[in-house]
């Protein structure tokens, strides 16, 4: 049968309160998801039942708490279609990002080519500029078609022997696009460079199979993904983290630690110096066996239903303009769009007054701004818990805005 | 719907668009942006000989708030110099309730932004952006 | 009145469970402490009712979560005697030093010094060993006393014109040693050096006055402090912070993007790239909250009245030996010793079998256990919440660990 | 108190510590760490023309467990090859619950520690440092 969004929904505790007389119509979900029961369940039990240090402790509270971590690290790995010891927790998909780019990015030389693109957030920009300063690779930058797409037909330019790493979004969090992963794959094949998705916008809606996909390197963020906040992953090919040098230095991620030399773990532990984050690494396990568990075939039905209503609702009103794909292939649930003569603020204040929470602005891609010369979307980022009650209240939002602010 | 934000004389300001545009050799001119939202206002002043306001025009690419504000101020501005400003600031933050006391027209019309501490940056911009042209 | 520990003991969910048969006389709050059921409320609150991404968003929800996280930063710097703009949330105390070593590291020449101390824990070791190999810095170590506190004897042979920077142990992890600031500070201000206290050890014994100190960095780990996993504290001094090129890059940490260059958001978000770990933040805030409003006058007195009566029943014991500073001043409740003939992870792993959890080996500290020959020691790690009980179930695990194994 | 670990099997061959010392001129030496717990074992070996052990002697700096593990070996690895070698960590696995199967003197006495899994490593530190020794 159908996908049972109210089941769903039910879930989630904070859909169901009131705010300041208002419902939660909650389309912000880009910026951050909201998280189900199950994930908050899984937090507390490890505060109230399991809470130590991992991987040190002998006795029996450190023992729980290091099975559960480890126990997380495998639920994400399930998620991924990949081995848990290749998976390393981060703080989030920022610092899974500038991972890569300090440590994978100290092999690179000077001259060396990171292609990224227009498209980017900025979390997978200003890595790379400062990788720039620091190292002197060159930046190059795919550009973005009029419907919101990187433009693959500029790979076979922007690619060339000095290219080591291509890193692009898998989702974009602006249009929503998918990326053709097949075709950037094989061309960076071609010239032996590497690809790292940024998987923010596109682990939020269901398993990953990063074996079929064939990249090298694989982040995203806890938070957005109905994880807590203080997580992120990383996931890459051993044979390239085995080779890769430290990030960070501490506790945990050392061999030997002599005055002289310290010789380090192997990964993941390398890269997680310190104390992990070991409540929120339990809590985004939680939430990879949460969406494991979901219909991802009815979810994903129900989430582009609900994007063909919206794109609907928004053409109707006088003045609308969607930036990003028209159609509903290859495209996830973000929908950015424009309302002549009033500003992307004004509409989401508005829309607030309709207990509807959008984003609007920049969306951390101020150079695709630029690029399109726009003040910046309205943007529209779904779940498989919003229902047609949420699209409803926001259309009725920008119709209000459209009628009182121009 | 719960609309206390865009009230009539807000929407009125912004819409007026006092002062919109640019001068002709401006004695100064300063740029602002809102990192956070990307707001950017642009302020053009002349100044007379005693460094009061003769001419004032603005170019605002911003929400509606931060077009109101220039427009109020851009209405009130001419005559007035440095400190001269910086009481329709303290007016403005008056209204916003960061400041006690009490606020004065045109400032007063955006009272209803005090609610809403995420948009009061965009009420300051222009007034930012004129004290950094005046300094 | 006396202080009353039964009160602060039903704050604390886990310390009522029986796990396997045992109850918990948990002892290795070094490690990680306990959290109270305020701090896990507060994360709840956050997640149920007013969970979004902070900083960018219009709406309601986007507009309680910032409050709250900002309302975090305020509660942490309270409990430092500092501003809420000085105070930088990272991903934990190991962030933190990294922090420092490569943003305030950058700025360092070859040839410059780092001076840190044989007693450091490994994050604040390895951070400026990497550093060391990235940018040719010296790094330089003060020795250590017999009884486990860090020679400042040796300041004034160490401290030279080219050390630009103090990072040493506010309170050693491994012998409970509280530090002379003052003499350091006195000593590093005379060549030109900055300060950086690792406070991760004195932070869970109550408000720290950071103006009295008159450091120029601290650094502290909410896990150890009562708060969530995932966070930890930078605070710096303005001045410096806002002469420090950032560490990551990301979302929020700038001022504008282009593809050619980006400038950077004053401190604290110049350091803060990406989502923070905002309900950790928050879950912190309320641990610094729930610390402050502590008696820590009757809490210190009693975790002081802790050591004295462990002291005196490890002396009952054959053949135990103290690592550490004997006397009680000037120390904190963390106390390392070593039971002849028995190797400390076996006296941890008996210790176990009897509910106490304590933590055995290098605790992280390897160059001092090399320094003294030592295959470890067993630490026992205190909090307010710890009794009597716990205590004495230690001893006679000892005392049978004594018995049995040798 | 709950103490299934430290069994009295475990405890006497720790005591025994049989092969415990070092060779003059051995064939081969081997040292493992284990960075987690700090424990360290240094094995000598000397081995006949067919490369199966002759002597054997083990510096053990760790744990009981560990100290207990290396004895063992020790008593048993005497006329053992690489392959003789393999059977008695397969032994060990068996012992900790990590392989099905039966499993034998003296190894079987290490079957408390299969329910303690950060104990596991320090019973086969030894074994892993004669694979190297051997290799
Ligand atoms: C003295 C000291 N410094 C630094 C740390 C590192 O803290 P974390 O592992 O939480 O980053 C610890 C704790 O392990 C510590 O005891
Ligand atoms: C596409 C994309 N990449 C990266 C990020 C950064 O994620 P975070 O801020 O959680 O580190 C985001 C979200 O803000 C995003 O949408």
């Amino acid at each position: 049968m159908s996908f049972d969004v109210t089941a769903v929904r039910g879930q989630f505790p904070i859909l169901a309160e009131i705010i300041d007389g208002l419902p939660v119509h909650y389309l912000d979900n880009g910026a951050s998801a909201q998280t189900p029961l199950a994930v908050i369940d899984a937090v507390r039990h490890y505060e109230t039942t399991g809470r130590a240090n991992v991987l040190r402790g002998v006795h029996r509270l450190a023992e729980r708490a290091t099975e559960s971590y480890e126990n997380a690290r495998a639920q994400v790995a399930a998620f991924l279609g990949v081995q848990p010891m290749e998976v390393i927790f981060t703080g989030g998909c920022t610092a899974a990002i500038n991972l890569v780019a300090f440590s994978y990015g100290s092999l690179l030389k000077p001259g060396d080519r990171v292609l990224i693109s227009e498209i980017e957030h900025h979390s997978n920009i200003v890595p790379w500029q400062l990788l720039r300063s620091r190292a002197g690779i060159e930046l190059d930058m795919l550009p973005v078609t009029t419907d919101g797409r990187i433009d693959l037909g500029a790979l076979s330019r922007l690619l060339t022997p000095r290219t080591k790493l291509v890193s692009l979004a898998h989702v974009s969090n602006v249009t929503g696009a998918l990326l053709d992963v097949r075709a950037v794959v094989e061309a960076a094949k071609a010239v032996g460079a590497r690809v790292m998705l940024d998987g923010a916008q596109r682990a939020p809606h269901g398993p990953v199979d990063l074996p079929s996909l064939g990249v090298d390197f694989y982040a995203f963020a806890g938070h957005k993904a109905y994880g807590p906040n203080g997580i992120g992953v990383l996931w890459g090919r051993p044979e390239l983290l085995d080779a890769m040098p430290p990030f960070m230095g501490g506790g945990s991620m050392i061999g030997r630690v002599t005055l002289a030399e310290t010789t380090w773990a192997p990964s993941p532990r390398r890269f997680e110096a310190g104390t992990p984050a070991i409540g929120p690494a339990i809590g985004l396990g939680a939430a990879c066996a949460w969406m494991q568990a979901l219909d991802w075939t009815g979810a994903h039905d129900h989430e582009m239903a609900l994007v063909q209503r919206l794109m609907d609702g928004l053409q109707r009103i006088d003045g609308t303009q969607i930036f990003g794909p028209a159609s509903l292939q290859n495209r996830y649930p973000v929908v950015s769009f424009m309302l002549d003569g009033v500003h992307p603020h004004d509409v989401a204040q508005t829309l607030d007054s309709f207990g509807v929470a959008v984003r609007a602005g920049h969306h951390c891609a101020q150079p695709l701004m630029d690029r399109f010369d726009l003040d910046g979307t309205t943007r529209v980022s779904m779940a498989p818990y919003n229902d047609n009650s949420d699209i409803d209240a926001l259309l009725a939002g920008v119709a209000h805005a459209a009628k009182t602010l121009r | 719907m719960s609309d206390q934000l865009y009230q009539e004389r807000i929407v009125a300001l912004a819409k007026a668009k006092t002062g919109a545009g640019k001068l002709e050799n401006p004695t100064k001119t300063a740029r602002r942006d809102n990192p956070l939202c990307g707001d950017r206002v642009i302020l053009d002043v002349k100044l007379d000989g005693e460094g009061r306001i003769a001419e004032i025009a603005h170019q605002v690419r911003g929400c509606l708030l931060c077009q109101a504000s220039a427009s109020a101020l851009s209405s009130v501005a001419v005559g007035r110099d440095a400190a001269g400003i910086s009481e329709l600031r303290h007016d403005a933050e008056r209204a916003l309730g960061r400041e006690p006391g009490e606020t004065h027209e045109p400032f007063d019309a955006f009272a209803p932004v005090a609610a809403h501490k995420s948009r009061q940056d965009c009420v300051l911009l222009p007034l930012e952006a004129l004290k950094d042209a005046l300094s």
